[in-house]
């Protein structure tokens, strides 16, 4: 299923060897990336390991302060986001990036307004917002909403749809399934798998392992600021790749260490058992993807 | 209490009417708009005046109370909508008085057409307005401490300059120079409407209003203008140009400055060095008490409108009452407030209402 | 309760000789002062003295940007008073108004400022100072008294008249050495230190001018702090002032009489209205400048202590 | 494993037909929800199905606009959230209650300082905030850090910790797991668990069926505002949960349909049908949980 | 391009030393903190005055420009931790003058000890920062808008009372009342160091600073005061009596007002009832410079006192220095909008070198 494009072709995204200070808070060093169209890069890791300030640096919201980062071959330095949105990479931020005053649509459409003439066109745009929030499975009451008064996860999923709608190159997406149920976030894994095949380079931050394995063609795992691997989906199982995220040795360790005490503990012991079995830590069948 | 697992009838899907939205009247729709608890307010300070004041029931009253709001209006456009962008400007008001400094003491000085000091005036207030915005974006200072630099620094301008070229206080009398009549006609001539008197400023304040209300709802800018304002973090992330939009907004300041500037030039025909301070201010609480937040990102251009008018009101209203004059800031603040007060009562009731 | 009979006392404080008899008349008084200042204070006391004795309703409004001025004389005009008492600090701003006033066929009679264009906006007569002509007077006095370097202080930045007054010091004073520093009349601590700090910065100066009453207290504090020799005068009064001039810290003080100028400009429409009568038929009344000091001032003193001079 | 309370015993937080309208916005009505000592209720439900609001009202940050709440039998009607507080009510937001602006350590014992006479013990309680992050697998680089600068997860589990340490009767957590590595996600499930084990009632949301069956005694489902079902755990199987929640017949009836279409809807259809598949909606097996 | 499954050696397990941490020098930590910015641009503006003001260098010009800077400093105190706390008082300027009025007129009219008189109007101070507090928390009204209300009540209050009190716009003299040497000694006493002459407003001043810096960083109300200012909603969720706090840091600034209406009335022994108008504004420009944001949470006490004296000694040493006086405020301006600019260049070095 993984459309592989020949490493010849020049990658839509290239980072290399790319890191960002803030201050004195080292939060990303020495991280090589590469995206290229049709493809799907998962990256992967703990809370803090650097995520986000990855893909802020791809997205043009803050200037890499080591190593260089390559567009369809170039080297750019993006001063602001809009010159990444002008290279056709669309991003949903982890914070969402919405202005909780303003309505729904006018959020939706915000930096790419439709226009006839000098006047923007409402109509299209109320509309628009509608039926793309719908196609999610969210059905909002009055698209003139202030964003600000929606739930979580029906924010995030304005921020998804937005992103799709305008993606032309690249889409990030970072943990967009956090806040959404299950229905919802069956339909980012869609429209992820849609982006791929319209030949649009993916790049998309999860900590379920359930969603990052069946879409993903590459994986960049982060740990403390640093890459600790980078792996085709053929050099990796599911179940490796989850016992990597989640640090397997570790969670297993804690788990014993409880259920040698008694009462909760014990219980809490079991539940964690299961959580390592369900990462697949202890199971030996590696069961593939579809 | 539980209940077994067979689902209860889940709600009907989505239809012309849903259900999770209760019925709200046209009436509390109507409220529950930026603008109206202003207007309310504004409605019942006439109401209160029309009572007390008998002269403020002649056509000629609301006229007068008609030219000054404009006056405070007109600026309140601009400044509206740059703390809809989330900015102050504090040198909005003495900006005004420096605009008309400079095109009278232009056309004076070189002996020129008024209509060229004119227009040298308005590429240097749109200067000082690019100035303001341009060490706003990109210093990052909060625009409250950069426009309290060029406020005094202007100030002091006004003052020294005016003393060096003029070598008085305030300029020279500029009604018998070429240019000014039409000037004059454009920038503050008066109509008759049956015997009412009306000041043309009356309909250039209309003109800004529609003008800047129709940017500000109908137009690309005007989504980026409340964005900037609402979160300039989030905008900047989706590609919204801040910076320019920012510059654009104290531009604007700086191009009604200029243009209040040429209508106390061609209104008085001279200009005192020392006006317009303190007037930065009752634009703000114009723009404040008709709605725009503080904090930016939500408000709007016809509120402050109605803010200016609540401002120009009471302030003649007082006068026309024959109130003391001594109680006379007593009466404006307590007027004020109360407008303020009711503001927010009818805002509340028509969030429980609807 | 205790304001209403403040407010008695006050009427009776009035200088009401009695009542005429004639029909209530409206009188609009439009200046350009400041609220709070004493001067003005007691330009409205002299006012309001003349309107309780002619049975005048007096309709005071000031504001002192000459546009809202302005706007308040238009004001005036639309609520049809029968007399408007104006003063005109800003002629080019004021006289189109004035004029419309007068073609709506109230009469005006200018005050306190405007001398040299009352003629012109049709006044029916002016009643005040000349503001150079003050500061001459001062300025001269001051070269008299000996000074060598004066000092003059504004109090508020800008203003045509204070800015009037100090320039005639200049020219009054004649050749000596002038300064002039600008000061915050609204913060008495920033007035006593900005004084201070010009007489630490120029040890020279031996004589302040200042251009308000409570400037010259402020300005006699801060020669007291700094140890400095200047000795201190002021333009117009108030009731703290006849006691420093007594007692020496005062050199003397210019009055424009205030109270008369308010006075007369209410009691001169009164009288064009019911006698047809003009006083200075058309010309210029000076009220001042009228000079206090030592030897004037036991005289003053006790209508001053009433705050009517 | 479920240590069911005896009926009778007055329930720590009721809930009788409790709904909140925000202006004319219906977001929740007719609602029952009891909440017992050593008890773990979940809410589940879709995006804008009301689980934060209901959440809220129990907190005390919305009052309800009908319907009855009652706290250890007392009819309450909290006007803050502090008097929740002082009921000992400990509340994890969605939306986090973090001031961005201040450090790590005074954003953790907000509204709880710990005081040496009239002065803070600031010492302790860096060193306290420092440990209880640790203890949930984040490791600091310094307390002092304005929270707005940690990362999304980071963020979530100082909002964690900080309940967790003080909750005294009732522990709300909003979808605590939301932003959440693997091993974090673990640990605060041991913490629920512990919770329980001490006596607490607890109110756990989540999108998640894999965290919610294992830990909950009780199951509260919600559909556009209203209740559809509210089950103990020995009224329903893990799969019948996750199949309400997700609305699985509409997901399946989705998956057949791109099927039907080629390309990448038949990708898509796959990652889908495996999803119905992890929901155990396809599944005739019951797997029971520990 | 791709390794291989193999992991590579994770980081070392969290140490004293962090990897993710670059070593930062003790000075550019230092010059991190929220008012040295203020500090680097109030020593610039010192060296500025001191090498072209010969008689600025002068021990007394020092004692001069602190004393200025302590009448606004002490207020800028509490304006400072209200505005971190979130809040603005425009009534802070007025309200000074109204306890003035207030002490001097309520002490004359029933011919009571001056003390009486000082203790009335703190109880009339507290009074009207309680009222501003309740109006700002109860209706949600910007305070903005709210202490404008009452800024202009009493400004009216201020002239309309003491006219009908007094019968003339300023209070009558003081000095020779009972109580009024033991008052002057506490609140405008000076006393003398070598052979300067100290305002006791200083030592006041450093007190308060001293309290309320201690109040902010050490204390659990501090904590509370960075939260309402910081985000009020997230502080209410977590249990802060928003409300309370609010409502005490106007109380706080009713409090300050008090006393340095006092200040005024036993320094110059009479009170304008004009007076005051307009120093809310420099109040609020002392925190501004001094760091405080004005959207709220973040600031610091120091930093309004640094602003303060910034503000001071501009003004002070332009006289000082004899320059222009017509140029007054150009300079003002310039200066202010150079150590702005100084400070915010200071802060970001800072943030770069770290
Ligand atoms: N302050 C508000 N004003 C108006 N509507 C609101 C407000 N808060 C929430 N709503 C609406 O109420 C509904 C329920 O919101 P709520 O936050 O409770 O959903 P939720 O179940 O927590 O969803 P999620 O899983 O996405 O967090 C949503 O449709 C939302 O749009
Ligand atoms: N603006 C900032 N200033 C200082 N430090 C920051 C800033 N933003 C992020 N950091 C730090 O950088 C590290 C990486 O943050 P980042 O947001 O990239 O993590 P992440 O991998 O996205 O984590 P999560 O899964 O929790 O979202 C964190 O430890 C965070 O504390
Ligand atoms: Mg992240
Ligand atoms: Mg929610």
């Amino acid at each position: 299923m993984t459309a592989v494009v020949p490493e010849t072709a020049t990658p839509l995204v290239r980072l290399t060897d790319a890191g960002k200070n803030y201050g004195n808070i080292i939060a990303l060093r020495g991280v090589t990336l590469e995206v290229s169209g049709g493809e799907v890069t998962c990256v992967l890791g703990d809370n803090g390991a650097g995520k986000s300030t990855l893909i802020k640096i791809i997205a043009g919201l803050h200037e890499h302060t080591s190593g260089s980062y390559e567009v369809e071959g170039e080297a750019v330095h993006f001063s602001s986001p809009r010159e990444a949105l002008d290279h056709g990479i669309a991003t949903v931020y982890q914070d969402l990036a919405v202005v909780p005053l303003m309505p729904v649509w006018r959020n939706f459409f915000l930096g790419n307004e439709v226009r006839k003439g000098l006047r923007m066109d409402i109509g299209f745009m109320r509309e628009t917002t509608k039926k793309e929030l719908l196609d999610m499975g969210i059905d909002l009451r009055d698209v003139d909403q202030p964003i600000g008064t929606l739930s979580g996860g029906e924010r995030q999923c304005v921020a998804i749809s937005r992103a799709v709608y305008f993606g032309a190159k690249v889409l990030i997406l970072d943990e967009p399934t956090a806040a959404l149920g299950v229905k919802q976030s069956g339909v980012v894994l869609r429209y992820i798998l849609q982006a791929r095949e319209r030949g649009l380079g993916v790049i998309f931050i999860t900590h379920n392992p359930h969603h990052a394995y069946p879409v993903g063609d590459r994986f960049l795992l982060l740990k403390r600021g640093q890459s600790i691997g980078y792996y085709r989906k053929s050099e990796i199982s599911r179940d490796e790749l989850t016992a990597l995220m989640a640090g397997g040795a570790e969670l297993e360790e804690l788990s014993h260490e409880l259920e040698s005490a008694g009462g909760a503990s014990a219980d809490a012991a079991k539940i964690l058992g299961e959580e390592v079995h369900d990462l697949g830590i202890d199971r030996v069948s590696t069961k593939e993807a579809p | 209490m539980s209940s077994t697992l067979e689902t209860r009838p889940g709600p009907p899907p989505p239809a012309a009417s849903d259900e999770r939205v209760a019925r709200q009247s046209p009436l509390s729709r109507l409220l529950a708009r930026p603008e109206v608890g202003a207007l309310v307010g504004a409605i019942l300070i006439y109401i209160v005046f029309f009572i007390v004041a008998p002269p403020f029931r002649q056509p000629e009253s609301l006229s007068s109370v008609l030219y000054v709001s404009s006056t405070f209006g007109i600026m309140a456009v601009a400044v509206a909508l740059l703390m809809i962008g989330g900015e102050f400007d504090l040198s909005a008001g003495v900006a005004v008085t420096s605009s008309a400094l400079f095109a009278s003491m232009f056309a004076y000085q070189f002996t020129l057409n008024l209509w060229v000091g004119v227009a040298a005036a308005l590429v240097f207030a749109l200067l000082v307005g690019f100035i303001n915005g341009y060490l706003v974006v990109k210093t990052g200072i909060p625009s409250f401490l950069v426009t309290l630099g060029t406020f005094f620094m202007l100030r002091g301008l006004n003052l020294a300059l005016t003393k060096a070229v003029t070598g008085n206080v305030a300029t020279n009398d500029v009604s018998n120079m070429d240019g000014f009549d039409s000037a004059q006609k454009v920038f503050a001539s008066s109509f008759t409407i049956g015997n009412v008197s009306i000041r043309i400023t009356l309909l250039w304040w209309i003109l800004f209003v529609a003008i800047g209300t129709w940017l500000l709802l109908r137009t690309r800018l005007g989504n980026w203008i409340f964005a900037v304002g609402g979160s300039a973090p989030s905008s900047r992330a989706v590609g919204v140009p801040v910076n320019k939009v920012k510059i654009g907004l104290f531009m604007g300041v700086g191009f009604l400055a200029w243009f209040m500037g040429m209508h106390n030039l061609f209104a008085f025909n001279t200009v005192q060095s020392g006006g317009g301070l303190g007037n930065e201010f009752i634009y703000i609480v114009a723009a404040v008490v008709g709605g725009c937040l503080l904090t930016g990102g939500y408000g709007s251009v016809i509120g402050a409108a109605i803010g200016a008018f609540i401002f120009g009101m009471t302030n003649l209203g007082i006068v026309y009452a024959g109130w003391d004059p001594d109680w006379f800031y007593f009466f404006l603040g307590a007027l004020l407030l109360g407008a303020i007060l009711l503001n927010s009562f009818v805002r509340k009731r028509a969030e429980a209402m609807r | 309760s205790s304001s209403g009979g403040k407010e008695a006392e006050e009427n009776a404080e009035g200088l009401s000789g009695g009542k005429a008899g004639t029909p209530t008349m409206t009188v609009a008084m439009v200046t350009h002062a400041a609220p709070g200042d004493t001067f003005w204070d007691i330009i409205k006391k002299g006012a309001q003295s003349a309107a309780s004795k002619d049975n005048v309703d007096l309709k005071y409004s000031a504001d002192p940007s000459s546009a809202n001025q302005a706007t308040l004389i238009q004001s005036a005009i639309d609520s049809k008073v029968d007399g408007i008492a104006v003063t005109l600090p800003d002629p080019p701003a004021l006289v189109p108004v004035v004029k419309k006033a007068i073609a709506a066929g109230i009469p005006v009679i200018a005050f306190n400022a405007g001398i040299t264009s009352f003629e012109d906006s049709g006044a029916l007569a002016y009643f005040g100072s000349d503001e150079s002509v003050a500061g001459e007077t001062a300025g001269a006095r001051a070269a008299q008294d000996g000074a060598k370097h004066v000092l003059c202080v504004v109090q508020e930045q800008g203003q045509v008249q204070l800015e009037a007054r100090c320039d005639g010091v200049q020219k009054g004073f004649g050749g000596g050495q002038y300064d002039k520093i600008y000061v915050n009349g609204r913060d008495m601590p920033s007035v006593q230190t900005t004084i201070a700090t010009k007489l630490q910065q120029d040890k020279t100066i031996d004589m302040i001018v200042t251009l308000g009453a409570p400037f010259a207290l402020a300005s006699i504090q801060a020669v007291k702090d700094t140890g400095s020799q200047a000795k201190v005068a002021t333009f117009d009064f108030n009731p703290q002032i006849p006691e420093q001039i007594k007692s020496g810290a005062l050199q003397w003080a210019i009055d424009q009489q205030p109270f008369l100028q308010g006075y007369s400009a209410v009691d001169g429409l009164w009288l064009y209205k019911n006698n047809g009568n003009v006083l200075g038929g058309g010309k210029a009344t000076l009220t001042g400048p009228y000079l206090v000091d030592k030897n004037n001032v036991d005289f003053v003193a006790k209508f001053a202590a009433a705050g009517n001079r």
